[in-house]
């Protein structure tokens, strides 16, 4: 047999240079340098802090999450200890993340377009490799008023008043609830954004328990993650790509290297990784970049950008 | 494809067949239900329009919780009686595993309700079980007739001296029966000052220790990285941890 | 003991009894009237015809139908003989339904207002029980465009013109895939519909082969079902019942009797049971009305009556 | 919550490892995979970009087919050559199921695939077994070797004669020999006409009978109605249907 080099998992997201394609979703785990360090040593090409937001917030009460089989459910409300608490966690660690040469990825939110454009502000200074915005928790509905996500025009004011702070990447997280994704994708993009984060959470949902007739979260609703949700946030990865071309961190559903091979063939150049943690906790990042990497050197890849968007170019011919 | 109920972690009702005043503030509730679990290991507990809250196993058969009253929680769980029910998910995180042949096991507050769990295990498989109970006052000592006639060697320590002991905290006894009793492995479970003071000792005495913590529990699973204690997660890596000594 | 009666599963759906609330949802097995009748045999409540529209269609071509895991993907295509053949299977159909006490509820669509209206007059004339408006597949938009059931007035429109042209109780099936699917419900029952069938297909959703590249549906996407949308399915019940207080058959990745309590806690009415006849085929009716009886007799309820809604009374009390 | 890839049927790519020109209409495409599967189930095969369409297995362990060029998708796949890929969901529906000491096979064109599956597990537990290959002439009688090193007695016969045997039409061949071997079951794959006139001959000598039939086939697994039959799927309650006789 010939002699076989290893595949290179890097890849390059707006600019920034990730180990591998595999980035811990914001939300998960996200909540200390500490943690944030060893979702990194074991694997990840990049983290997410649990997004923050311009004051500290206690949450929803429990129960926030909820494995129900085909997913996880939940309404932790974005609970945060505020821009202030969240510059110190961030700085601490870039800090221990640069040395291992994993980027870090701050993700923000805010109730007003003001409010994001201060918090941007605030977690620049650190400096993240990548700024996210969360425009999409669909968990906190009743006290924000409808997510900026939902809208086109509002995505973009959001995604400008950032941009004008903001000297780092810059992505927007989408969310599914929409009727048209692609039309939100198209005005943040314009808006300024670097690229696309796809997708938060689907619904929301609800589970209830039917001994009590109560819906188990205490915020009755919740995001949907998970397995259940991946075909839908593929689909949305081919449906953006096909129509921006800008890069994308492909999220939602993804438990093992077909998931992540899957979301590239869709046109992700990064996938996100949350749900998963449950099977596994952060040992799962390196067991799926080893998947990644077995796919790639059976198939005889060099490199994942000669599988990027490969289902766009899949065509069936006329009969 | 399966049905849409495999696998799931939603809350499971319970009903309760027994709640019983251990002291002025625990109660001690037994389900009719029971887990498969280890000592050491935590269920959440769902009361519907209230709360969900962490709660160590004190018996994971049938499902036998201690649970102090400090808060609006565990003011309504000890508002419910026989035939009300509780709906738990679990059971969660690592629990003790038994190592040695002579065990030190040291309590603090309802930290007795898991380390009885342990002391059955342990008696059950023909160790000998020491264990150190230890509150603010002698009336707040907790389970200590369980110890007893699970076959343990019961001491006790409190606050103000009113066990008829000298007045002392937790961790002067435990060193004080590190010397005397010369145990082969220390178990603790109570508060987080308590737990730092035995940590060291072990390290000190080169005693190997498990040591349940606490921290703010959300999901339980791993998930939401609420209940951080360095890089470690309480629910998922611990609660129970291990000192090599 | 006390002596306990057998407790009473029929529901009155818009006017009509249904011997129970299980109801076949539109697309599955509702394509002969010997399948439709084998159905209600094997213990459906009701059952719906696969959807007809104004012309014969071949659908989509293969493969069509998946099952991906936590569900199904689907872009079928709306297959059907057209309304003339349609008609004469829905009265055969009728014919052997009658006998049984099963309801039959004609689902129908078309690209246009108009005909939306022919096909609803022509279906009126077999006559079914009711008649189901398919405003909301979401795999023909390529051809059709997109589904009246996006849009608040486009639904409203169709609604109006079906309405005006039906005698028998009408119900509007609705997508999930909206913002805001409240107010579409509300537009259509303004327009005049008497109950609502919540939710079609989920997306739709994308599965992709890694081997070859290729997104496997023929139709690149389809519409995602099963216990994977649950959750999604309970909460859109949920929200419907809470602001429109109508009829509903709860659809959506029920395959057990606890799934169909939990959609009438939601708010449901009746409960359409779609993918689940993967599991066991006709059969899946008996079992799960089984399961539905138990739990009624083993918690003391005499009918659904007792817990429809029951969610909705469960409110938190402020600490 | 489990992975998403838990119990799927998304389509399994194979690898041709042989193909082989069996009469001038039909090849035998022997794949590198195996497959738990019975005689008379069927699978779907997915050429992507082009179509999915059923075929039953000759062989499942490796599986093979045997297919008859008669429109686009089996064009396509007469195409395919050793080292190509091609992707299969399934096994689906019911097969046969082994019932008396004598059987007698009645293979009407391709509908000889799944009978040497059959007829390869009949003999394998020592079952007597003769088949009837019919086919419109000589050169299109399928798998008669194939039958016979399996240790089938092979009768034959075409519509025109060209076998040296008069012409006759299959049911016509099948009454004589249920006559002279009065077998204690039939089987048989072949086209609609053929298999309605053996089930009338079946109910005629109250014999057993089991008969493969095709429809329509979309999803394949009983969830469309595209392959009814009657009340019946062909794809979930079929693709075999039993006479008792
Ligand atoms: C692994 C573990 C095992 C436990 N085992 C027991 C036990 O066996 N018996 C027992 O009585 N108690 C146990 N607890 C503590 C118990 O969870 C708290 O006493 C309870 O949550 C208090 O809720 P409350 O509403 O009554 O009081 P609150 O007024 O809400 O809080 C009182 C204190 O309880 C703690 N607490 C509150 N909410 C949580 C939470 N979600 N997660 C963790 N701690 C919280 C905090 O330290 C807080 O200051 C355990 C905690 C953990 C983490
Ligand atoms: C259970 C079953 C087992 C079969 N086993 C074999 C086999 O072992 N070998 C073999 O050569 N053929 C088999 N067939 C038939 C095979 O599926 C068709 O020959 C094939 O689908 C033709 O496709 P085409 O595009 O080449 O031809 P087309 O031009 O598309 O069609 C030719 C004829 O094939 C049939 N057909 C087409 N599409 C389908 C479909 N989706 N489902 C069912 N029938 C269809 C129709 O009768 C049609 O008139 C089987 C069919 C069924 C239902
Ligand atoms: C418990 C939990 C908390 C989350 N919190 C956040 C958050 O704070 N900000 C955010 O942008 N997304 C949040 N998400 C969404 C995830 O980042 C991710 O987009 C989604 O879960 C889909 O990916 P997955 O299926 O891999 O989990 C959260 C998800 C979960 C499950
Ligand atoms: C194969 C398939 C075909 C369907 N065809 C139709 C249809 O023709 N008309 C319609 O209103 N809904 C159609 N649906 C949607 C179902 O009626 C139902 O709303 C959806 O599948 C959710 O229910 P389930 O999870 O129980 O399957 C189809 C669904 C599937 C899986
Ligand atoms: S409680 Fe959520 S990670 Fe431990
Ligand atoms: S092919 Fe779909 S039901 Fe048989």
């Amino acid at each position: 047999m010939a002699e076989q080099l290893s595949p290179d998992l890097r890849v390059n997201l707006c600019g920034v240079l990730l180990p591998n394609p595999l980035v811990l979703a914001s939300g998960i785990l996200g909540t200390t340098a500490e943690l944030m360090e060893r979702v990194a040593k074991n694997g990840a090409g990049a983290v997410t802090c649990k997004s923050c937001g311009p004051e500290p917030r206690a949450g929803h009460p429990n129960p926030t999450v909820l494995d129900w089989g085909p997913g996880l459910i939940n309404a932790v409300g974005l609970a945060n200890p505020g821009i202030d608490e969240a510059v110190e966690i961030l700085r601490e660690t870039r800090r221990r993340l640069q040395p291992l040469g994993v980027p870090l990825i701050a993700s923000v939110f805010a109730d007003s377009v003001k409010g994001f454009a201060e918090v941007t502000r605030r977690v620049c200074a650190v400096p993240p490799d990548l700024v996210e915005l969360n425009i999409s928790c669909p968990n906190v509905e009743a006290e924000f008023g409808r997510p900026f996500s939902l809208d086109p025009d509002a995505a973009a004011e959001v995604t400008r008043a950032a941009r004008a702070v903001c000297d780092r990447p810059l992505l927007v997280k989408l969310s599914p609830n929409v009727t048209d994704v692609v039309a939100i994708g198209k005005a943040v993009v314009a808006a300024g954004a670097d690229g696309l984060t796809a997708i938060n959470t689907l619904g929301p949902g609800m589970v209830i328990d039917i001994e009590s007739g109560w819906p188990i979260l205490a915020n009755r609703v919740g995001g949907v993650s998970g397995p259940a949700i991946r075909p839908i946030a593929v689909r949305i990865v081919y449906d953006l790509w096909a129509h921006l071309r800008v890069p994308i961190i492909g999220t939602g559903g993804v438990t093992c290297g077909r998931d992540v091979i899957e979301m590239i063939m869709a046109g992700a150049t990064a996938v996100g990784i949350g749900s998963a943690v449950i099977q596994g906790g952060p040992a799962v990042f390196s067991r799926i970049a080893a998947e990644v990497r077995d796919y790639l050197a059976s198939h005889g890849y060099a490199s994942l950008n000669e599988i990027r968007g490969l289902a766009h170019a899949r065509r069936h011919m006329e009969p | 494809m399966r049905d849409g109920t495999w696998n799931p972690e939603l809350p499971l009702p319970m009903t309760i067949r027994e709640v019983r005043q251990e002291t002025p503030a625990v109660r001690r509730f037994v389900l009719d239900g029971s887990l498969t679990a280890e000592p050491g290991q935590f269920i959440m507990v769902w009361l519907p329009g209230i709360d969900e809250k962490p709660f160590s196993l004190m018996n994971a058969q049938p499902v036998t919780l201690a649970v102090a009253e400090v808060g609006r929680f565990t003011r309504a769980m000890h508002q419910l009686s026989q035939g009300d029910r509780l709906w738990l998910r679990g059971p969660f995180g690592q629990g003790f595993t038994l190592e040695g042949r002579h065990l030190l096991l040291a309590a603090g507050g309802y930290g007795a309700a898991p380390l009885a769990f342990l002391a059955r295990r342990a008696r059950g498989e023909g160790r000998r079980v020491a264990v150190l109970v230890a509150a603010r006052s002698r009336q707040h000592l907790l389970l200590v007739d369980e110890f007893r006639t699970l076959g343990c060697e019961v001491y006790t320590c409190t606050d103000d001296g009113s066990d008829s002991q000298p007045p002392r905290l937790a961790p002067q006894a435990v060193e004080e029966l590190l010397t005397s009793l010369r145990p082969d492995a220390l178990y603790a479970c109570g508060p987080a000052g308590m737990l730092d003071a035995l940590e060291a000792l072990a390290r000190q005495y080169h005693l190997p220790a498990q040591l349940s913590r606490e921290a703010y529990m959300r999901c339980g699973i791993g998930v939401c990285g609420s209940c951080t204690c360095g890089d470690q997660l309480v629910c998922r890596d611990g609660p129970v941890f291990r000192i090599a000594g």
